[in-house]
């Protein structure tokens, strides 16, 4: 019986009977007594939170009895024990009301991926090899123990930094405790595509530092701008649910969506009217818009408010931005403007949306502000149909920007990496290697070696979400404040151990313990607060969806959607447009580069999961690899086709991936998925595709500083033909294509 | 068995051979003509040529059409799947197999009424044959004649040889 | 009462983020094939989501559809099999029976929808991948079709789950892996015999449509066409 | 004329069977060892997957499909061809019909060899057989798939008879010729055969029912085998065409596989007294008029679905037309048509080595015409998202290339083990037609 037949027979019999029927040694292993009392073929379903991005969608796992090679004690063997098999939507759940999204179906494959970490790891090779070797726990904690306490004998305390994901929750908060206690600046957070630009200018607008939170299902009118709020960005499946609402779901009453972006992405390409719009004059354009309604008496410039004040010349009804002169600025015609501005005042609630790449140039803050701007004035803040902010249950951490540790004069002496990876998602003028590299010490929390976690000295593997307590807090997507907080759905299948409980025993282990002490464990903390005796239940229904298990729930169930929204006292400022700065001539780089997170990898975190690797991407159905999408009738006249290898050069590097000529993208860009080009992350994402994100100028947004990743411009050229690495699911991009028209000229 | 015959080379002897042991008295059926091709042209080529296989073929026609027609229909009753929402029993398809199963049983009937009426396969021994045959003579004889003598006279044209077997 | 299951997609709703992609592969134990195979057309995506692009830039437009195994009345990959491996189950499932497929393809090539996939290998998972596995799913081997089942594996506990309970099947209660994992509702599955199902209702809308009707197949999947939108205001 | 002379013809033609020519023994070596690659190619496949193989979603059927086709169509050159002019009794067929009858019965039995070899499962094809399963289930007769085992079994039953039967009396012959195990062989072979006058008159109806019997049949299978596309609502396969064009094509391709076989005989075997130019004249002649039904059938079926603009059927036309195929459409057209009309239409050019040329240029340009047809409208069905390519791998490339070699090994040994021309015909062709004045006594 040869590894793979074993493979299937124990995948599909589920029983031992034939593994002890033979006498092969590889089946001679130890059997543990199970742990828990499944019953063969009955499926459980227990609640847990989709760590994947920054949602916090409450799932259901399906759990079943099978058999698993475990590690217990150190010593590996066979158990049967209940496995995750499939997650599903939370029905209870008010962010993914019982739906999930793609990213959030493929979730289980970090439990099960095959390069999972299985114990603690220091390094042995070179930094950056990749080459470890196995240690146990106790050297693992006494190795990290003993830096720290180092670190606070010389009462250095100060060089300790923690890089991490700006996530809200429980996690995050304890973190930021224990830094403080043990006498340590902030977390450093760092996410390639961050919201902070649209956080800041909704505190400016608004007073709230937070996302909005969209009421699409009552919206009869939506502007977006360049949000992907169907696929990547923010809530995605809450959104989504409640767009399905607003397109069938009024009674007759049929919500227009209207896109801008300079390219069509999956979310434009829903759009019931796309508007191609230059690259960064998104703000202009809502200005435009605010004008004409101004100008028409619609509403009063003053109904704006705050918003509106924040723009420089709103009360003089600016008079910078008519119709003329917002199509030159933008590109937009002036007819069109007028036209958009009426159906978007006249069918409320209406609202306007911007996210994602408007934001990401020099002057995205302007962007978002005017977008504000334009809610405000048409009432939409606050109100059914339009946006909202969500009470939070405690402040947010305060965290720094990845920058304060990059500088040379400002590197940590210790340095914790947690479920973050700036080394690849970030640009190559960051010099972030380089940066991390001077670090003496690193400890990550990944469970894989990726390329940041393969410059740490030790690496202590988290628990998968399934196999811990976890905690999330989303600042948007639900009409319902919603902190959540889960336990196990399934025991651990490796000596990993959840991350919160080993900072939780580590801080106890110091020479001077942190104090006060905090719970000794992550769920003892989360059961701090949160009621008793709601436990995860089994329901009896075979069929998941009739399954209404749910979370510990906390925070209140008032919906606040209608409530006033906070008002913080003005800043008294009033920003002004600047043009977008782009890095790179015009003349000698006449393309905008417009990289655009993956709808499979986001920012790259999840190329190693191969059900995501082989999702054929929802435009150009690639998969397993990067392309660049060029206009189609640009293409031709360059004399590029599909599958032709491109260089793409910027003034900070170049990338060659194959082409996809597209009629969805302005003639003047150029536009990469972000997920490929990982140089180490795992057997399935490694050496896959190129990463657009490295050739990035290092610019960032005026006021935020946060990087501008749509600021860069590029040169291409064609090398050489296709060198097979683009590998399409469809065939043709037309229902009827243009080649197989007609009968001949 | 015992034996006499002639060998000639050209069937216009071998023709006369049978006439002329036609006329000594001996019946049709008990000349042998052994020959390494049919002389379709000469009487004695046509001698025995009725034969019943045309009617056989179209026994074997109908019994294959009949065994087509049961595979299909009874089979397809037997364990009735739906199968692209044509009927259980769909006749546009089944004739194709009937079809091929009728033609099948005519070729096979031929071939075997053929075997059987041909006596193939069948032994040699005993029975009259010259090597010589299959250098193009055409051999004319009588088996196990009643007078052995009276028909050599018969046999011996000029061009041809004539022999006998005894034992 | 006997069921006819069928299937209504929204394509006012679909936004092409292929949740029910990855949902299905998980449910139904759909190998990956790896980027070599993908390469050669080897991929296997029971459902999935075509795009089309209609219009240049800027004025450009694109019509997301899913695809999947239509179930069709009169489905042609049926007949073609010589050895019923294809055949209409009495629920009106197009069903697939794995262990008599020996692998002609030629249901594949029939079927208008390209929906049926083959297993060009024996699939693997590599391990602890295979821990993942649904056990109430059989895995295919090397040399059988296989594409959309409607999820069999859960209507057939649905039918014992009400069998035990002694209640009829609620319209909604029984969906497939995609239908559930839908975040727009844009699927909608349930027995287009009850009348009152939501199935049923929409698959008599007017915007219904069945993909390539002209075929003659009888899909059992209804297509609601995308509405363009109006000015209320204007009437 | 002295029937004697008969003798060193059968002399002539029973030579090759006691003479052994090294180039025998190069061609049966050669040959054998590119079968012996096909076998261990497909050893391979079947060990590795089918997916070594080239074929993908949506192209489901690839060269082992086209393969199946073409060498069916080959099988029409002889039991077809050599049954019409039996029944029409044209005095030129006689030293053509064995070498002709002989490529059905191999070709067949190739053909039939791939659509088990391009099975999943291959092991289990025993399951189209008409047999109940354990579970009583019987093979499913509504699948052209089914009538495709009815149909070429019944044309293989029917051929070898038709090739053997008429064999009895020359394996008689070689049997009185021969000695000890050969003697033995022959005669086991020869079924005891003595060439009595009922034993004539009987193979000789047996041979005329047949005749009947097998053009049916063989048409019939050329059209059952384009039902396995035409049932199929793919673009440019659902058509009622497909029946007579698959024939025509058939029979055009194997008159131009057994003119080049015939030639290969002449030189290899020295049959040139034989097989002479009328010969090749009279099959050129055949092979001209199959070009122009050719051409007929190909402008016909181009026609309507150009005028028919039909869109999924249009996008197969211009994937072969001026797309992705072209290149291979127009080699057809070239092959099939361009070359062959001006040879074999001027009766100055359509000498032995016209006919073999336009002979080679035929069968590339047919096994072009099935590719065209299977490839092309599986890569372009009705949903132009699902659209894809197709590309052989070298597995299928070797056991294409086992088949050619397949043939001409088997057809080696069987002209080696029996005389190709059929001396008991060509003896009775050299008496006159006129039936003889003497001997008619009726």
């Amino acid at each position: 019986m040869d590894r793979r037949h074993f493979i299937k027979l124990t995948a599909i019999t589920g029983t031992t009977a034939a593994l002890t029927a033979c006498g092969n040694p590889e089946n001679q292993v130890i059997r543990f007594i199970p742990e828990e009392d499944i019953v063969p073929g009955v499926a459980v379903w227990k609640p847990s939170i989709c760590p994947l991005c920054q949602a916090g969608c409450g799932v259901l796992a399906r759990v079943m009895e099978g058999e698993a090679e475990v590690f217990r004690n150190g010593q590996p063997g066979v158990i049967r024990m209940g496995l995750v098999k499939k997650l599903e939507g939370n029905p209870a759940d008010p962010i993914s009301q019982g739906k999930l999204c793609a990213r959030g179906q493929a979730a289980v494959q970090v439990t099960y991926h095959p390069d999972r970490l299985g114990s603690p790891q220091r390094r042995v090779g070179e930094r950056g090899s990749g080459q470890f070797k196995p240690i146990s726990w106790d050297e693992a904690i006494a190795e990290l123990v003993g830096t720290l306490d180092a670190l606070a004998a010389a009462g250095d305390q100060g060089a300790l930094a923690f890089l991490t994901r700006p996530r809200r929750g429980r996690r995050l908060d304890l973190v930021a405790q224990l830094l403080a206690r043990f006498g340590a600046k902030p977390p450093v957070a760092y996410e390639l595509f961050s919201d902070d630009v649209l956080r800041r200018a909704n505190a400016m607008s608004f007073g709230s530092h937070q996302l909005p939170t969209l009421d699409l299902e009552h919206t009869r009118y939506l502007i977006n701008f360049g949000a992907d709020f169907l696929g990547t960005w923010n809530s995605a499946v809450a959104q989504s649910v409640a767009y399905g609402r607003m397109r069938q779901g009024q009674g007759g009453l049929r919500g227009k969506f209207v896109h801008v972006e300079p390219r069509l992405s999956q979310t434009g390409a829903n759009a019931d009217e796309f508007v191609a719009i230059k690259p960064g004059t998104e703000g202009v354009l809502a200005l435009g818009l605010a004008h004409v309604i101004m100008v028409a008496g619609i509403r009063q410039g003053s109904a704006a408010g705050r918003a509106g004040a924040v723009i420089e010349g709103w009360s003089a009804g600016l008079a910078d931005y008519t119709p003329d002169k917002v199509e030159q600025r933008t590109g937009v015609k002036a007819a069109k403007v007028e036209r958009l501005a009426k159906e978007f005042a006249s069918h409320l609630p209406a609202v306007a949306l911007v996210a994602g790449a408007p934001l990401a140039h020099t002057n995205g803050l302007f962007n978002a502000l005017a977008v504000n701007a334009l809610n405000a004035l048409v009432g939409s803040v606050g109100q059914p149909g339009g946006v909202a902010f969500a009470p939070q249950p405690s402040a947010a951490v305060v965290t720094r920007p990845l920058q304060e540790i990059l500088a040379a004069n400002t590197v940590p002496k210790v340095l914790l990496v947690d479920d973050v990876n700036p080394v690849f998602a970030s640009p190559a003028s960051w010099q972030v290697k380089d940066a991390l590299l001077r670090v003496p010490f690193i400890a990550s929390f990944g469970s894989f070696i990726d390329e940041t976690s393969a410059l740490a000295d030790l690496i202590l593997p988290d628990h998968s979400f399934l196999e811990s307590w976890v905690h999330a807090a989303p600042e948007s997507g639900s009409m319902t404040a919603v902190p959540v907080s889960a336990g196990p759905a399934m025991r651990p299948l490796y000596d990993t151990r959840s991350t919160p409980d080993v900072l939780l025993d580590v801080s106890r282990r110091l020479a001077k313990p942190i104090s006060p002490a905090l719970p000794n464990t992550f769920e003892e903390l989360l059961g701090a607060d949160t009621p008793k005796g709601v436990s995860p239940r089994t329901p009896k229904g075979v069929s998941p969806h009739t399954a209404s298990g749910d979370g510990r729930t906390t925070g209140g169930d008032k919906p606040f959607l209608f409530a006033e929204a906070p008002r913080a006292k003005a800043e008294g400022l009033s920003v002004r447009y600047t043009d977008p700065q782009f890095d790179g001539d015009a003349a000698q780089y006449p393309y905008h580069f417009m990289p655009y997170p993956s709808q499979s990898f986001l920012d790259g975190s999840l190329a190693h999961l191969p059900w995501l690797q082989e999702l054929p991407d929802p435009m150009t159905s690639g998969m397993w690899c990067s392309w660049v999408e060029i206009n189609a009738q640009a293409a031709e006249k360059a004399g590029i086709h599909l599958g032709d290898l491109i260089e793409i050069t910027s003034a900070h590097g170049s990338v060659r991936a194959p082409a996809v000529p597209s009629p969805g993208i302005a003639p003047d860009a150029v536009a990469m998925p972000v997920g490929q080009g990982h140089t180490m992350f795992t057997r399935y994402a490694s050496g896959r595709g190129v990463n657009p994100i490295a050739i990035l100028a290092p610019s960032v947004e005026a006021a935020t500083r946060q990087l501008a990743w749509s600021a860069t411009r590029v040169k291409i050229a064609r090398v050489g033909g296709p060198d097979a690495s683009l590998i399409l699911f469809a065939g043709a991009t037309r229902e009827r294509p243009e080649e197989t028209h007609g009968r001949g000229d | 068995m015992k034996a006499v015959y002639g060998l000639y080379a050209e069937p216009e002897l071998a023709q006369q051979a049978v006439d002329n042991l036609r006329a000594a008295g001996v019946a049709d059926a008990d000349i042998t003509v052994i020959s390494s091709e049919p002389f379709e042209h000469f009487e004695f080529g046509h001698r025995d040529a009725k034969t019943v296989m045309p009617w056989m073929a179209v026994v074997g026609g109908l019994v294959g059409m009949t065994t087509g027609y049961l595979l299909t229909s009874v089979t397809q009753m037997a364990w009735p799947l739906k199968t692209s929402g044509m009927p259980i029993v769909s006749w546009w398809p089944n004739l194709i197999v009937i079809f091929e199963l009728t033609m099948l049983g005519a070729i096979v009937a031929s071939v075997i009424t053929l075997l059987v009426s041909a006596k193939l396969p069948g032994s040699r021994a005993g029975k009259l044959y010259d090597p010589e045959v299959s250098d193009g003579y055409i051999l004319v004889g009588v088996e196990n004649p009643s007078d052995p003598a009276r028909l050599e006279p018969a046999l011996a044209i000029n061009g041809g040889r004539v022999k006998s077997v005894e034992s | 009462m006997a069921y006819r299951w069928g299937m209504a997609v929204d394509l006012d709703r679909c936004t092409g983020c292929e949740a029910c992609v990855t949902a299905c592969h998980a449910e139904n134990n759909i190998p990956t094939v790896g980027a070599g195979q993908a390469a050669r057309g080897r991929a296997m995506h029971w459902i999935r989501v075509e795009r089309y692009y209609e219009g240049d830039f800027p004025d450009v437009r694109v019509k997301f559809r899913p695809v999947l195994c239509q179930h069709c009345d009169a489905a042609p990959c049926e007949a073609v099999c010589p050895t019923y491996a294809s055949h209409q189950s009495e629920d009106g499932l197009n069903a697939q029976v794995y262990n008599r497929c020996i692998g002609t393809r030629y249901c594949g090539n029939a079927c208008m929808y390209n929906v049926r996939f083959f297993n060009f290998f024996n699939p693997e998972w590599e391990k602890p991948l295979n821990l993942q596995l649904n056990p109430d799913v059989s895995i295919r081997s090397v040399g059988v079709m296989e594409k959309c089942t409607f999820c069999v594996q859960r209507i057939k506990a649905a039918k014992v789950l009400i069998k035990s309970e002694n209640r009829d099947l609620k319209d909604g209660e029984l969906q497939p892996a995609c239908a559930q994992a839908c975040p727009t509702t844009a699927l909608v599955f349930g027995d287009l015999n009850d009348p009152e199902s939501r199935v049923a209702r929409l698959s008599h809308s007017p915007r219904g449509t069945k993909l390539l009707e002209d075929l003659g197949a009888e899909p059992k999947v209804t297509y609601l066409q995308k509405q363009a939108w109006y000015e209320p205001d204007a009437h | 004329m002295n029937r004697t002379l008969t003798k060193p013809l059968a002399d002539d033609l029973v030579r090759p069977l006691f003479h052994t020519s090294v180039w025998f023994y190069a061609i049966v070596l050669t040959a054998g060892t590119v079968v012996a690659c096909g076998a261990a190619a497909w050893a391979f496949q079947v060990w590795n997957g089918i997916g070594v193989a080239g074929i993908r979603w949506p192209v489901f059927w690839g060269f082992y499909l086209v393969n199946f086709v073409f060498w069916i169509g080959i099988s029409h050159a002889g039991t077809l061809i050599s049954a019409i002019l039996r029944l029409v009794d044209a005095q030129w067929r006689r030293p053509v019909t064995r070498c002709a009858e002989v490529i059905t019965v191999f070709a067949l039995m190739i053909g039939a060899m791939f659509p088990i070899i391009h099975l999943g499962r291959p092991w289990l094809a025993f399951w189209l057989f008409p047999y109940p399963s354990s579970r009583e289930i019987w093979p499913n007769f509504r699948s052209p798939l089914a009538w495709d085992f009815f149909a070429i079994n019944t044309y293989l039953t029917g051929s070898v008879l038709f090739l053997f039967l008429p064999m009895i009396p020359d394996l008689a012959l070689v049997r009185d010729r021969s000695t000890g195990w050969r003697r033995r062989v022959y005669g086991f072979l020869a079924f005891g055969w003595r060439g009595t006058t009922t034993q004539w008159n009987r193979l000789e109806s047996a041979m005329q029912i047949m005749a009947v019997a097998i053009i049916p049949v063989a048409v019939s299978v050329h059209t059952i085998v384009s039902f396995d596309f035409s049932m199929a609502t793919v673009p440019m396969w659902h058509s009622t065409i497909f029946g007579p064009y698959f024939v025509a094509g058939a029979i055009f391709s194997g008159i131009a596989a057994l003119i080049i076989a015939m030639a290969v005989l002449r030189k290899t075997l020295r049959l040139e007294a034989y097989l002479q130019p009328i010969h090749f004249e009279n099959l050129g002649k055949l092979l001209l008029l199959m070009s122009l039904l050719w051409a007929y059938f190909v402008f016909a079926e181009r026609l309507t679905v150009w005028y028919g603009n039909e869109p999924s059927e249009m996008a197969v036309f211009w994937a072969t037309q001026r797309g992705e195929y072209a290149v291979f459409y127009w080699t057809m057209v070239v092959c099939n048509f361009v070359i062959p009309l001006p040879i074999l239409g001027i009766r100055r050019l359509r000498t032995i080595t016209g006919c073999v040329i336009a002979s080679l240029g035929v069968l590339v340009g047919m096994w072009l015409e099935r590719f065209l047809i299977i490839v092309p409208s599986l890569a372009h069905k009705q949903l132009p998202y699902s659209w894809g390519t197709y590309e052989p791998r070298p597995v299928e490339l070797t056991i294409m290339a086992a088949t050619f070699a397949a043939m001409i090994l088997l057809y080696a040994l069987f002209s080696k083990f029996v005389p190709i021309i059929s001396i008991w015909e060509m003896r009775a062709g050299d008496r006159p037609a006129t039936p003889s004045a003497t001997g008619d006594h009726s």
